[in-house]
């Protein structure tokens, strides 16, 4: 009743200034039931389930599409636009759209062969000279976006167009352009180490760092009074990882061994991965995501992150480029930026990178780009014409969006949202 | 830079010709066809001058680049149109301005004047015989890997491919058969490797494709599944990297086509149109489009490149040099294939 | 007596503000001393919300000088506002929908340690900060788009209080909160006052005021309007001030003795 | 006195229920001077300026450039490019983007062609079908990015490719079609009024229907006390407008007289800019633009909505991509579709079409349109190289967004937001 | 009693809405007669604004009757709301932020006449609404993103003000009002329940209910804890209903009243 005194005068604009006593807490009813549902579980399970129905259809149709040498395949022929997607997921993260991505990658590779073949520059210096004009043309756009307040699908519209214009002016009269397919770039998806120690170690190396971050965060977590994820569950998700993880690698060893390429694609995933949720840069992003005022009241540079996500997302085309180019050891062709671009943001939309800012792991591409690598690969197995084939890449993307919004208002109605 | 030509015949006999290429990604038009024509005509009419465009791949644009030569006064047009739609309405522009146009290399609708191009069956024969004799020197299987385009624009591919059945009927198994989205080495890569999965790499015998650009992918995609002992894979076009290639021994054949011969008739039969006269004196023959009928003609005939025939053809005809070809790292193979 | 009291925290003197032709803020002048609480009032429209986004740093002023511990500064973005140890709770509260209580609390500040964001660090302490106040989210770790009115300005409380700030900046923060909440934050106001922090506190709840202001500031218009000794002034003469019913007895008064004063 | 009592009495809790007496009238101090600035003109002003610059730049390069075919040309070359800009716009103005107004575009014309020529249907029905098919498109992509809460730019990216595909696909082998050149569709660009009264009656009726509009809301406003735009600013409009109109109707009277697609186009011109700020349909459509959640709550089918506009866009895309078939009477190419949609874009964007809802006027696409056709024609009389044209495409559509960023800064500084 | 009575206006029964695993509503009851000004109150996240929501239409409930006039209805879409004569001001304002004052207040139900939109009868009815009301915003043709917290709340009032609602429901309504205004709108909801409009009222503020309301409905936690007649309760035994301090005596006798009634 004093309580209640103290409550009613001060609110009723009495002077005094009583102290409140303490008031009986409030009841922790409101915390939602989340161990069994983890963020991400479900969209992760819907892919991994649309991708085994996938490979058994193209196996029936074609018996030769879940044999070891078209597995290794796909393995190598997702980097490419693997790389790119990881890109977008970045600019997704921010809310925004890079649709030039495609036309940076035809760009950067067409950079390379010129600074390589026509300037006679060495590899390995051509490559960070076409992996640094994507990182340029990335911050270019961003900052025109950032710094005029245009939306960036607009800036990266104009990019779609004008980097395949300017790459068809350096390729000039050639219109394509080879370069050596023996060397540095041609080896990015021609390598592969034979040893079988290597396949095999990768996946142990890589059970054993997820168990090893999952016990010390459940650790900490005990140790500062935190609800932490159960034994049984770890126990459970390292068990899967590296069924999964050396049924890979058995595959692989049946056929020539671990791709260079995989290798350095897990590597950026991982490092991205990191990034982007453990870093204070992947927070940024997030957070300009989900409201870019707020982010700029809390102190963010928000031109700066802008800025640097694009550079990101350029950056990754480039590279994505120079894997794209990597097996035929010539330029991509200048038409092909739209498919390019659709693929991977399809392959980025697939791993559950929601679009609406906020979630999205750098993980999750992986498994995108693995569905958009099977599906083209069982479609070129199968025969089936380009008209159709671009129907299917328009629909592959469709059925993306629509099952991530599903899992996201899934995810929402059980309170994750 | 266009000079203001006056709309008819000059009084001292010059004229503008124009030239309409439908795209860039062939490199022959830039390199070979422009300069070409150009030079002949300049040999035919000193006083005559010569403007080009190049559509890119793109109707619309290069209707408006007719349109817009016909604002600037050109006399006369050689259009090579785009790959797709007819420009029957831009022709017909033409003809009503008085200004006689010229089919180049493919045959566009409306009241054409004349027609230049390749003998598109005899491409395909060529191509046909050149794949059965390097089968046969392997004499392993028959299974073949048919890599063909998409937009088969029927006017000038299907005799292609009736000219290369006509000679592999019967002789071949067409095991896998691919139509490449578009024009470009990945697409074809991709192709080439499914058919590798599909087939096993030690069962393609042999690889047709369209030209050396589908050849170059398809042979990169049998390289990258560790075929050691290449099939025999042809192309069409002679293009520098094809000639490369067949030097490497990668690449067996290509169907080329003398591309001085065919800028020479153009600019022969754009001369002879400026100045008012027929151009039947220049033809062998005659085709008729969709509008019309009676169509001069000329048709020539390709030649195959293989490793023993590069310096009797392209090099010979002055389309590369030998030092182009050879470059440091194909002096051994130029060597062995008498280049050096 | 001017020259031994230390320079005031924050000092504002003719103070411009235009929105084109609207002039929001004009001549406005205002000080607030270390364990000072300054309530800031006015009618809808007076200008507050604008003052005190001048004062963070969101939009910077078109005319006027800030004086920051007696030594002129510019505050252009919020960025240069927070290193002076500025905190702001905004009426609009500027949060991030999709990140949760956590990472809005630590956003911009977070804590790292070896290879990345400390996140266990930053939950413990956003749970101690929320149960210190006697906030209540359901919890930490949902987007904060899904929290009720009251609880979302509980968050952005939270995140103006952590760290030390030197000058809090108030927003009409306790118009979501609920009584009990409301009377918890009051009492935290006080405790800020006894540690020295300078107080802004916006509001339009006289009660509010008058328990824990020390001076009132009013603005009408876009100008000051009369600045009032808490103690010594009814709430019938504020009003007045606020509402506009007599414009000068009291501003009048004040000025006269700022003309001492200097 | 009693009034602060009164006041202080409620709000400190007390039980009386005081009736507030009267209080003065705050001072009507914040109503910004309007009169000489009104929303949109800077960008008008900004675009016309623009124009002229260009048109003396690419005179000075040829001296066909300004002839009156030239200009003949252009306004007639423009309507394909100007009605899927119109569409473009109602789709901005919900804060979206489409990005398949090209593919539609091609793949009406392909409807078109097959139903008219393969089916041997009319020419008037197969024109019916084509702009039904388009608008059925627009209706479905709007559907699905409402129904599943997808951004339309990823649904209208997957159509982007699609239609292209379903295109090619129904082109089959032959990868293009003609259609009659003496028909309908042929004659939509092909016709003109050359009695010189059609171009100077059309530009007398405008500039009446403006003056009359004009005065009828003037008196309206003074009748029910508001404050009105003053006559001489009615005086000085109506005579800009009648310059600008009868100088265009003697310059087509110079050439061929009043073509027919510019008198469609600036018909449907008329309707859409009504349809978009006098209609409920309008307002409904900016209502989302600013606010989807408010709209929700203010009763407004949102969905409905959403689909409408996608299916206005869908609508004018087919009808542009018959207009700019006309001249061929072929079907478009599948690979314009990026250019083209680029242009209609740069054309809205540079009408001064805000891409942040609220903002936008179908006439400003006039202009738009008019700027970038002006440039297709100065670019191509000049012989600039296609590779270097791409990059102008792209560095118009930028400098449109900067300049409508600008002016956005501008209006938002003068508190017109 | 019961059988004379005409139907109360609105009346839940036993609504629940779940987020998830969260029960935001859990077997609540409410009703509003015609001519009546009930009060819901309850802490931050009572779901207070969930059942505002729930009867807007806005959120729909996931279980339990709601009944209008005596008959159930379903409220499924904002729309059907709206169609029963309800109108809300939602804690969150709800407005379209690029509209202009005029276009917000009238959106959804423009004026027209033949060939479009009656702007100039919009635009007159708006101003007269706003001065009726002491509300007041610079222009009424400025977009509603640049007015003042208050100002904006202003807009939300006239727009649920418009037309002839049958119930009007107020979620915290004068949270960002001045004195002045909150006054004024207080006299607006007296004239309100003197027009037989039924007023369901959100606020944490006791002395704004205890000046207008009928009824004090009580929520906590997702359930109904109490219901009150505002001039036979005392604040304190509000306040305990509101904060849980006691839970029993004064549910308990409004249980046994309601059975009696039965
Ligand atoms: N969309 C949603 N998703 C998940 N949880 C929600 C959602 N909306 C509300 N909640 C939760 O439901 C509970 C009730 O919220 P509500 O907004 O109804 O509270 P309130 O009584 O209006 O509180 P306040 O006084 O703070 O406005 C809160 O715990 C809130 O976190
Ligand atoms: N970005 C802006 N553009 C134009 N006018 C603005 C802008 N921001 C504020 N204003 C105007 O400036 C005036 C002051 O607004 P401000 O938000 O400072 O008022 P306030 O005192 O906080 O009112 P409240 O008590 O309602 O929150 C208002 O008339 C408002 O319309
Ligand atoms: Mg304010
Ligand atoms: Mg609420």
């Amino acid at each position: 009743m004093a309580d209640a005194d103290a409550l009613s005068d001060r609110r009723g604009g009495g002077v005094g200034r009583h102290l409140l006593a303490p008031v009986r807490r409030l009841a922790k009813w409101g915390t939602p039931v989340k161990g069994h549902l983890r963020r991400g579980d479900l969209g992760r399970a819907l892919g991994v389930l649309g991708l085994v129905v996938l490979w058994l259809v193209f196996q029936a149709f074609n018996s030769n599409y879940l044999s070891a040498r078209n597995l290794s395949n796909i393995s190598v022929d997702m980097v490419g636009t693997g790389m790119i997607a990881m890109g977008i997921i970045v600019v997704l993260l921010l809310g925004e759209l890079d649709l030039s991505v495609g036309s940076i990658a035809g760009l950067a590779t067409a950079v390379f062969a010129v600074v390589n073949v026509h300037a006679g520059l060495p590899e390995w210096l051509a490559v960070v000279i076409a992996v640094v004009s994507g990182t340029a043309i990335g911050a270019f756009q961003g900052s025109l976006s950032a710094r005029f307040g245009v939306p960036a699908f607009i800036v990266t519209l104009a990019g779609l167009v004008g980097w395949t214009g300017l790459m068809l002016y350096i390729l000039g009269t050639t219109g394509t352009f080879n370069f050596d397919d023996g060397g540095l770039v041609a080896s990015l998806t021609g390598r592969y180490f034979g040893d079988k120690a290597a396949a095999y170690g990768l996946a142990a190396v890589g059970v054993l760092a997820f168990l090893a971050v999952s016990r010390r965060t459940a650790h900490r977590r005990q140790a500062a009074g935190l609800p932490s994820v159960p034994l049984g569950r770890v126990v459970l998700e390292t068990g899967v990882l590296a069924a999964l993880a050396f049924a890979a690698a058995s595959v692989l060893n049946h056929f020539q061994g671990l791709p260079l390429a995989l290798l350095i694609f897990l590597a950026i995933v991982a490092g991205l991965d990191h990034t982007l949720r453990r870093m204070p840069f992947g927070r940024k992003v997030f957070a300009l995501g989900t409201g870019a005022e707020a982010a700029r009241r809390a102190g963010i540079d928000v031109t700066a992150v802008r800025i640097s996500a694009f550079a990101v997302s350029g950056t990754m085309a480039a590279v994505g480029g120079l894997f794209l180019a990597s097996p035929t050891a010539s330029t991509i062709q200048a038409t092909s930026s739209p498919t390019l671009l659709l693929n991977a943001l399809a392959a980025a939309v697939l791993g559950g990178g929601s679009l609406f800012g906020g979630h999205g792991r750098a993980w999750s591409v992986l498994l995108g780009v693995l569905v958009i690598q099977s599906i083209a690969s069982g479609v070129a197995l199968v025969g089936i014409q380009p008209a159709v084939q671009l129907l299917i890449s328009a629909g592959v993307l469709l059925v993306a969006v629509i099952a991530e919004s599903g899992v996201r208002r899934a995810r929402t109605a059980h309170g994750l949202a | 830079d266009q000079p203001d030509v006056p709309h008819r015949k000059a009084s001292d006999g010059g004229f503008t010709v124009g030239l309409l290429f439908p795209d860039n990604q062939a490199t022959r038009y830039e390199n070979f066809d422009g300069p070409l024509i150009e030079k002949k005509i300049a040999e035919l009419c000193g006083a005559c001058s010569v403007v080009d465009a190049n559509a890119q791949g793109d109707v619309s644009t290069q209707r408006r680049q007719v349109d817009t030569m016909l604002v600037n006064g050109v006399d006369v047009l050689v259009l090579d149109r785009v790959d797709g739609p007819s420009l029957r309405r831009s022709v017909q522009k033409a003809r009503d301005a008085g200004v006689p146009v010229i089919a180049y290399d493919r045959l566009a609708d409306g009241p054409v004047s004349g027609y230049v191009s390749f003998n598109d069956y005899a491409v395909g024969r060529i191509q046909g015989e050149a794949l059965l004799r390097g089968m046969g020197r392997r004499a392993s299987g028959d299974r073949i890997v048919w890599l063909d385009a998409t937009v088969p624009s029927s006017a000038w591919s299907t005799p292609r491919v009736e000219g290369a059945l006509s000679v592999l009927k019967g002789k071949v198994d067409i095991a896998e058969e691919y139509t490449i989205g578009s024009l470009n080495e990945q697409d074809s890569y991709v192709a080439m490797s499914a058919a590798v999965v599909s087939l096993g790499p030690e069962n393609v015998d042999g690889v047709y494709a369209l030209n050396d650009v589908i050849a170059a992918g398809a042979i990169a995609a049998l390289k990258n599944a560790h075929v050691t002992a290449l099939p025999p894979v042809v192309g069409q076009d002679a293009e520098l990297s094809a000639v490369q290639r067949i030097v490497k021994g990668e690449q067996y054949m290509t169907a080329y086509k003398p591309y001085g011969l065919q800028a020479n008739a153009a600019a022969e039969m754009a001369v002879a149109l400026g100045r008012g006269e027929k151009p039947h004196g220049i033809s062998e023959t005659t085709v008729g489009n969709a509008t019309d009928k009676g169509i001069p003609a000329v048709l020539l005939e390709p030649v195959p490149v293989t490793a023993n025939s590069i310096k009797n053809t392209v090099v010979k005809d002055g389309v590369y040099t030998v030092k182009q070809i050879c470059t440091p790292k194909l002096a051994e193979a130029c060597r062995k294939a008498g280049l050096l | 007596m001017t020259h031994v009291s230390p320079p005031p925290l924050l000092s504002l003197r003719a103070v411009c503000k235009n929105f084109g032709a609207l002039q929001a803020l004009t001549d406005v002048d205002l000080e607030v001393r270390p364990g000072q609480v300054v309530a800031l009032m006015g009618d809808n429209g007076a200008g507050k919300s604008t003052l005190v986004k001048v004062i963070s740093g969101v939009e910077p002023a078109d005319a006027g000088d800030i004086e920051w511990h007696g030594r002129k500064v510019t505050l252009a973005r919020p960025h240069d506002a927070q290193r002076l140890g500025i905190a702001t709770v905004y009426q609009d509260l500027a949060l991030c929908d999709g990140l949760d209580v956590v990472g809005n609390v630590f956003l911009g500040r977070e804590l790292r340690r070896s290879g990345g964001l400390d996140e266990v660090e930053m939950e413990r302490r956003t749970r101690q900060l929320m149960d210190s106040l006697s906030l209540k989210v359901p919890d930490v770790r949902v987007p904060v788009a899904t929290l009720s009115g009251g609880q979302r300005q509980s968050v952005a409380i939270s995140r103006a209080l952590l760290g030390e700030p030197k000058l809090i900046v108030l927003d009409e923060p306790t118009a979501a909160l609920g009584i009990r909440q409301s009377n918890h934050f009051l009492d935290l106001i006080e405790q800020l006052r006894e540690r020295g922090v300078g107080v802004l506190l916006v509001s339009h709840n006289l009660g509010d005021v008058k328990a824990v202001a020390d001076w009132v500031a009013v603005l009408r218009l876009g100008r000051n309007n009369g600045y009032f000794d808490v103690n010594l002034t009814s709430q019938e003469q504020m009003i007045s001030a606020i509402t506009g019913a007599t414009e000068h007895a009291v501003t009048q008064r004040r000025a006269e003795a700022e003309e001492l004063e200097l």
